[in-house]
């Protein structure tokens, strides 16, 4: 569905991903991990286009899309949740939400995703009418992800979706991940950081290391994978 | 190393400035006469009609063969009306061997330049700086009456004629309007009156509501106004639609057409003091000739300008020369006709002549009523 | 194909300026005369003009991004082996043409004949030119000071400061109001003049302490009105709009000058001082001082972190800055010898602004740049009398298009040290990864 | 001075308010989607009044009657004026938009000087009247504290207040508007495109710009090409005071301006009103150094 | 003890992000701060630098050879006048000054020249800049970055800019370096050596080290002690050993099954 071939990007002149091919299959979940700064989130900010690769071809559906515009990557159905959630903290709930189906025009089935995005996170339509700046950590990462499922996403791109949440929120959140994956086949690309809960979720993972892939392998595997344990997972 | 490259640009621009020098040099003999004013700029508009007017003279007097068998050129320099520009202009004329300088046209820009004049024994006629402290320079001349014979003609009139007593006085803050402001309120000082109101504006500022509230609280009768036409025409005309009909009064500043064009039904009534009015037959030439030339009706001191460059050229020809001195006592001592009448120069450089009159918009036109 | 498409694309700018401007170009109204006048010739000039522009500007731009990507491409694969700032800056790219580098100048052979060279033109200067030429430079020196002045605030402090004309002014109206009132001469009213505007440096800066940005920047443009409005306003002590005139030109033992002797005489005076500033700011610059300010500009925060007093940073640039605006004015009432409010108005601030950006900012060659240029230029565009300030405004914004960092960009120090000290070996291995010189 | 010089005052700073806040409100939308004090601004509002007042002139002899040919002209002119708000954009400020800012600064600036001399060239620079077309309110007749002019032009900027915080908040166009202005990357990331977002801020801008060109000319009924700059600078003052980047905030500020100036002059002195106007701005930011309802830019460490 | 923090509260409009920490650090250990993202790490450490001044509790030090004093609520420059260094999270550097200079801002708060020596250039300021310019490349030689020198930080390597930022602290003379996730974005190839930096900065220079990590090896490597922050709480706090098989932290921080 997704294949990276050979990108390299820049930040000015600082080149934080040296050259990664990957793959993400229809259906899957996969997960890259890694340490910070080892230029994860500059793959899912080049897949996006907010950093566009300076080298090699990004395929979406075999199609090469590294030369569109951010909207254009949106409207393909490729949507992230990028790292630290980035809620509008100005507008409300419901408008956060309404800025996730921006380029949609089918008013029927936003609605249903509607309805399916307060069934996830029921907390979400009692704070409906809230600004976004003004919820929980936890509850501004559920936003996030409604947010981003408000676009109905072929592929999901999440960054970090763990970060500074409580274990249990980490949990739900992960379930949730899974839920959604398995429910509306969406396809999932996680960056995580908790390698150990992230591989547990997903069908395979790569692990990069400055801005290269280092490894890549079932999920299943990473986690028996000493160095990986070591690295990773704090063993 | 970084100072070299400072010296090397500091270097390049020695030569252009050398290079801009050089090309002025060798031309052939002529009269050369400046005209400074602000020529860009917002208040381009009081400095723009004394070019056309020194130009309509100047092609006017070479077309009969010149003065001196010379041809008069002119050489125009934009001051902005900002003092130090001033000064480099004045500098600009003296190296560019100037005679004589029509201008400057704001009082202060002239306050700047006047000192360079004297140094260089240049003579200037200015069209409109009216400022009294001007008269400390010896080779300054105007074709317009100084602020200090205004204010007091304005307030005789005000007090005696029309027997108001309660006046608000109002200025732009500039020093046009605060002088004049300032004189006004001398002359009422010295019969015992004191203003309701005596403040300052601020120009260009989108309503004055504020302040034309302020003058009906104090209930004054008529509203004295330092200061220029813009501002007057949209004094009046809130004054009017707020429905506060008293009396107002500015100076040579607002006298001409412009405010009536501006202000319309509104300046109805207006009364200025200003130069006994530009009438006759020298007038009415020019008048043709602007129309004519420039297709449109002559600007704010354009009279004054054109009296400015007459009396000038009749100088030169009497005094048989451009010498500084001679100049200078031709002036004070000749007279010449110009739109004005016949007008000459007192030892401070002040017009005589042109005495003020007073001024009041009768069915969209200025009539003289004193 | 392409080119094609890229005349139709130019076609088609050229229509919408020539749509665009249609009313104001070509309809001429006067409402006094109820006239109208139609100049269709000017519909055609706008579209040729716009056509060729738009090719002109597209060319412009894409040797930009050319010029840019070389340097990133650069800057990667090389890792930025030299420590100065990877754009090359305008004097270089012209020595290049020469087949000239940076070293050549430094070279004793070419720097002394070229120091003496420039030295003996910029004495020589006001006794083969004319006065106007003297004068206007005087002038154009003025505003060199007053730009190294604000570049200790803006350049090295980053911070924005919308009124410093209304330093410029109370420097100036210190000597006005001196020599009026009490009859004090410039040399004495010269550090006088300095110190009353550091004085009101440090009044400003207190309250402003804690604002940053585009609210300092509105702050201070207030502060500049409110000074101006004063000297407007407070007309029994400032003489009010009609300023203070007759002011004494600089002294030299009591001897009496002509016009054109003291006008020289000023010229020396000011570039003396001028050569002291730049002195003065280079050494500050490159001092304890002048590292706090730029590290407090750069990130207030960790500059904080590591010790450095901002406050105490913030208030020594805004005095310091304010020393030379002080000086500059006092400059400026001796050689004008006349003085209003008219001129230290918000434009004024703007162009002393103008002439930091636009020369490179915390530059010194680059600010003495453009404080030249930007009082040069209107001079010498006089020719086009009329144009001049259309043509200013359009320079400003083309310059600032294509070279964003100002004429000549600011260049890091680069620290020489001893070479026992480079051959030092690494304690430890350095793990900076691939970016490191082989 | 008693209550009905108050109310006069009242009414005049209203009026101030009110003509600051249409020109402010495309200050403070600009910056918050750009971080950019668009210095040009002003000349967008006074090339609106221009354009106005060439139309006015043509159609005149056209014989439409007055209230159509104000119209169309007004009509014509914001059109226009958008489109110079537009090209300013893409002209001075886009290709600029990842460079410094202070590069923009001088190139708004920049744009400022040149725009002011292109009309004055094109054009002329005497003041000109213009046409007083706004029409009168019979109720107003006979109350002789408040003119027709400044009731329509407070009804007015009320009317475009309201519309554009419709817009704002309830349009797909206005949600992207304020989406790119509190997160441009998360915007982008939502399927906004900013550049278009950004032309539309503004063409909106220079809209309610070119409107406020058109009410305070009919108002003061003259015009020449320097109007833009000081209006200019008070409206930007007047969204820093409010908080710049907030809509109600520039609002809040142009009125808090309007009436500090009207009460200054009225009770004090007008020699000081811009005085009074500054100190306010000064102490407000002292004590709320992000304007009245500016949000403190929280630091992240 | 060196540095001891007692019931240090710090709230944001309500939120409280920072509950009622205690933590002491004594003379030359080596002590990390662990928990999870957002758990309000960071937030301590802005407290004890001054960045935020804390809504309640106390911050005093006691330098090695100096006496027990409060520094809570002062500013961040006094405090680390008074010897407290630290490193930022999102590296902090001054980005457009060269990497010499970034060293030597820091030693500037040991420095005595005012206006007056810069502008005259006195022999003693002459002398005490030749003595900045000398330490500032020797520190740069101990963190191994010389051959920056004259680069401008923001071009440096990521790795090398976090080593600029540990050369920038210690140029401040500190006794007590606060290390805010100094591996963040290493390998780890080059987190080895800065394992090796650390210890060389506790041993040779005789610091003492407080620091933020995520990286779990390096932690559990190098600490003495280590404390655990989860919720703005400290929820435990031992030995490497202790803190690893401490059933609170496997919950909060490692993710339930590492410990199986």
């Amino acid at each position: 569905m997704l294949r990276l071939e050979g990108i390299k990007t820049f930040y000015g002149n600082i080149q934080a991903i040296k050259g990664i091919s990957l793959e993400v299959n229809e259906g899957e979940v996969v997960c890259l991990i890694g340490a910070n700064g080892a230029g994860k989130s500059t793959t899912l900010m080049s897949i996006s286009a907010i950093v566009p690769p300076r080298e090699g071809e990004i395929y979406f559906n075999d199609e090469p899309i590294s030369r569109l515009a951010p909207d254009e990557i949106v409207k393909m159905g490729i949507v992230q949740v990028p790292e630290g959630r980035h809620i509008f903290p100005g507008l409300t709930v419901q408008e956060n939400l309404d800025m996730g189906a921006l380029l949609r025009r089918d008013k029927e089935a936003i609605g249903k995703d509607l309805d399916y995005v307060f069934e996830l996170f029921p907390i979400l339509k009692d704070r409906k009418s809230q600004a976004g700046g003004t919820l929980s950590g936890g509850e501004q990462q559920m936003l996030a992800i409604s947010r981003a499922l408000m676009a109905s996403p072929k592929l999901l791109l999440m960054d970090e979706p763990s970060l500074g949440l409580a274990p249990l929120l980490v949990q739900q959140i992960f379930e949730i991940i899974r839920k959604v994956n398995t429910e509306s086949g969406t396809t999932i690309f996680l960056v995580e950081q908790n390698a150990n809960l992230a591989l547990k979720i997903a069908d395979r993972g790569y692990v990069m290391e400055t801005g290269r892939i280092t490894l890549t392998d079932t999920a299943a595997n990473l986690l028996e994978n000493e160095d990986v344990r070591r690295a990773y997972l704090g063993v | 190393m970084r100072f070299r490259n400072m010296l090397m640009i500091a270097l390049a621009l020695f030569l252009v400035g050398g290079f801009a020098f050089a090309a002025a040099e060798g031309e052939a003999e002529t009269i050369k006469i400046g005209v400074a004013g602000p020529h860009s700029g917002d208040l381009a508009p009081y400095g723009l009609p004394t070019i056309n007017a020194a130009e309509l003279v100047a092609e006017k007097v070479n077309a009969a063969g010149g003065v001196l068998g010379l041809q008069i050129e002119l050489i125009i320099e934009d001051d902005t009306c900002v003092p130090e520009v001033a000064a480099n202009t004045a500098a600009k004329l003296v190296s560019d061997g100037v005679v004589a300088v029509i201008g400057h046209v704001c009082s202060g820009a002239t306050n700047a330049a006047m000192p360079i004049y004297v140094e260089s024994d240049i003579l200037a006629i200015s069209p409109s700086a009216t400022n009294p402290s001007l008269r400390d320079f010896p080779n300054f001349f105007r074709t317009i009456g100084a602020d200090d014979a205004q204010g007091p003609a304005q307030v005789d009139y005000v007090v005696d004629e029309l027997g108001m007593t309660k006046i608000a006085i109002l200025h732009d803050k500039g020093d046009y309007g605060k002088g004049l402001a300032d004189f006004a309120l001398a002359a009422l000082a010295k019969r015992g009156i004191e203003p309701v109101l005596f403040d300052g504006i601020t120009v260009g500022a989108v309503d004055y509501s504020a302040i034309i509230n302020r003058v009906a609280a104090e209930g004054a009768e008529i509203v004295l106004w330092g200061g220029y036409h813009p501002e007057a025409s949209k004094l009046v005309d809130q004054m009017r639609s707020r429905g506060l009909d008293i009396a107002f009064m500015g100076a040579d500043g607002i006298y001409g057409d412009a405010i009536i064009d501006l202000a319309g039904d509104a300046a109805e009534g207006v009364y200025a003091s200003g130069p006994s009015i530009a009438a006759g037959p020298i007038a009415e030439e020019y008048r043709a000739l602007h129309v004519a030339k420039y297709g449109a009706e002559p600007g704010q001191f354009f009279m004054q300008g054109v009296s400015a460059m007459l009396a000038l050229v009749n100088a030169i020809e009497t005094a048989g020369s451009t010498d500084y001195d001679a100049l200078i006592s031709a002036l004070r001592s000749e007279t010449v006709d110009t739109p004005y009448g016949s007008i000459g120069f007192d030892a401070m450089g002040d017009a005589t002549g042109v005495g003020f009159s007073v001024f009041q918009v009768q069915n969209q036109t200025y009539v003289p009523v004193q | 194909m392409e080119v094609l498409k890229e005349l139709r694309k130019s076609l088609l700018l050229a229509l919408w300026f020539v749509v665009l401007t249609f009313p104001i170009m070509v309809i001429r109204v006067n409402t006094i005369t109820d006239t109208i006048e139609w100049r269709w010739e000017r519909a055609i000039l706008m579209a040729v003009g716009s056509f060729v522009g738009s090719f002109l500007w597209k060319f412009l731009l894409a040797r930009q991004e050319a010029r840019k990507s070389r340097q990133t491409a650069k800057g990667s694969s090389e890792a930025s082996d030299d420590g100065a700032s990877a754009q090359k800056s305008l004097t270089e790219r012209l020595l290049a043409r020469l087949g000239w580098t940076r070293d050549t100048l430094r070279e004793k052979k070419v720097a002394i004949p070229a120091l003496a060279i420039l030295g003996a033109i910029v004495i020589v200067f006001p006794f083969v030119t004319s006065i106007y030429q003297s004068n206007i430079m005087i002038s154009a020196l003025i505003y060199v000071i007053l730009a190294l002045g604000l570049n200790v605030v803006l350049g090295l402090g980053n911070m924005l400061h919308l009124g410093f004309a209304a330093f410029y002014a109370i420097g100036a109206y210190t000597y006005g109001l001196l020599n009026h009132y009490f009859g004090v001469g410039f040399w004495i009213a010269l550090p006088l003049g300095a110190a009353a505007s550091a004085i009101a440096g440090i009044l400003l800066a207190i309250p402003v302490l804690r604002l940053r940005g585009d609210y300092l920047a509105i702050v201070t443009l207030a502060f500049g009105e409110i000074i101006r409005l004063l000297l407007v306003n407070l007309s029994g002590i400032t003489m009010g709009p009609s300023g203070v005139k007759s002011i004494s030109r600089p002294g030299l033992f009591g001897l009496d000058l002509s016009y054109t002797q003291a006008i020289t005489y000023t010229y020396f005076i000011c570039l003396a001082l001028v050569i002291f500033t730049v002195f003065i700011v280079h050494r500050l610059e490159n001092s304890r001082i002048g590292r706090q300010l730029v590290a407090m500009g750069e990130d207030d925060i960790a500059a904080r972190a590591m010790g450095v007093n901002t406050s105490r940073a913030k208030l020594t640039a805004f005095a310091l800055g304010a020393v030379w605006a002080g000086i500059a004015g006092v400059l400026f009432a001796a050689k004008t010898t006349f003085i209003n409010p008219d001129s230290f108005k918000v434009w004024d601030s703007v162009l002393i602004l103008c002439m930091v950006v636009l020369g490179g900012m915390a530059s010194i060659p680059g600010v003495i740049a453009g404080a030249l240029i930007l009082i040069l230029l209107p001079e010498y565009l006089r020719v086009f009398s009329d144009y001049r300030l259309l043509i200013f405004g359009a320079v400003l914004v083309i310059m600032m298009v294509f070279r964003p960092g100002g004429m000549i960009p600011k260049r890091r120090k680069a620290y020489k040290l001893r070479p026992e000290e480079l051959q030092g070996s690494a304690a430890v291995p350095v793990g900076g990864g691939e970016g490191d010189a082989p | 001075m008693d209550f009905e010089f108050f109310v006069n005052l009242l009414f005049s700073g209203l009026t101030r308010g009110s003509i600051y806040a249409l020109l402010a409100l495309g200050y403070t939308m600009v910056y918050g989607i750009v971080k950019l004090i668009n210095f040009a601004h002003g000349e967008v509002y006074m090339i609106g009044a221009f354009t106005t007042l060439i139309m006015v002139s043509v159609l005149t002899i056209l014989n439409l009657p007055i209230l159509a040919i104000a119209v169309i002209a007004a009509l014509v002119a914001i059109v226009w004026s958008a489109g110079y708000g537009y090209t300013l954009d893409k002209i001075a400020y886009k290709p600029l938009r990842e460079a410094p800012r202070l590069s923009a600064l001088i190139s708004a600036i920049g744009m400022s000087l040149f725009l002011q001399n292109y009309v004055r060239l094109a054009q002329t620079s005497d003041f000109l009247p213009f046409p007083r077309f706004l029409p009168t309110v019979r109720f107003l007749d006979n109350y002789d504290g408040l003119s027709s002019s400044q009731f329509i032009i407070f009804t007015t900027t009320t009317v475009v207040m309201v519309i554009l915080t419709i817009f704002i908040k309830f349009t797909r166009v206005g949600k992207s508007m304020r989406a790119a202005a509190q997160d441009r990357m998360m915007a982008t990331l939502t399927g906004v495109n900013v550049n278009k977002t950004i032309s539309v801020t503004f063409l909106i801008g220079s809209v309610t710009a070119a409107i406020g060109g058109i009410l305070i000319s009919a108002h003061v009924g003259q015009i020449n090409f320097y109007i833009g700059f000081l209006a200019g600078i008070k409206a930007f003052v007047a969204a820093v005071l409010g908080g710049i980047g907030s809509i109600p905030g520039a609002v809040l500020g142009s009125f808090v301006l309007g009436l500090t100036e009207s009460f200054g002059a009225g009770y004090i002195s007008s020699d000081y009103e811009d005085v009074f106007a500054f100190i306010i701005l000064v102490l407000i930011l002292i004590f709320r150094p992000s304007g009245i309802l500016g949000k403190p830019a929280a630091q992240k460490v | 003890m060196i540095l001891k923090a007692t019931q240090l509260s710090m709230d944001f409009g309500g939120l409280r992000a920072v509950d009622r920490v205690d933590i002491e650090i004594h003379e030359g250990e080596i002590v990390a701060l662990i928990g999870p993202n957002g758990a309000g790490k960071t937030t301590f450490f802005n407290c004890v630098t001054g960045v935020y001044p804390p809504t309640e509790g106390q911050i005093h030090i006691n330098p090695p050879g100096g006496t027990e004093v409060s520094i809570t609520g002062l500013k961040p420059n006094r405090i680390a006048e008074r010897g407290l260094a630290r490193t930022f999270q999102n590296i902090r550097l001054f980005p457009n000054m060269t990497v010499l200079e970034n060293v030597m801002v820091g030693r500037d708060c040991r420095l005595k020249a005012g206006i007056l020596g810069a502008i005259l250039r006195d022999r003693r300021t002459r002398e005490e800049e030749e003595q900045v310019i000398h330490d500032s490349h020797e520190i740069l030689k101990k963190i191994g970055i010389e051959q920056h020198v004259n680069e401008q930080a923001k071009n440096l390597p990521y790795g090398a800019q976090r080593r600029l930022e540990i050369a920038r602290a210690i140029a401040t003379e500190p006794f007590l370096l606060l290390l805010d996730e100094p591996a963040a974005g290493m390998n780890p190839q080059e987190t080895r050596q800065l394992d090796d930096l650390i210890l060389r900065l506790r041993d040779v220079e005789k610091l003492t080290i407080f620091l933020i990590e995520h990286d779990m090896s390096l932690v559990m490597r190098l600490s003495e002690r280590i404390y655990v922050m989860d919720y703005g709480e400290l929820i435990a706090h031992g030995s490497p050993a202790e803190v690893k098989s401490n059933p609170l932290v496997i919950k909060a921080y490692l993710g339930e099954d590492v410990s199986a």
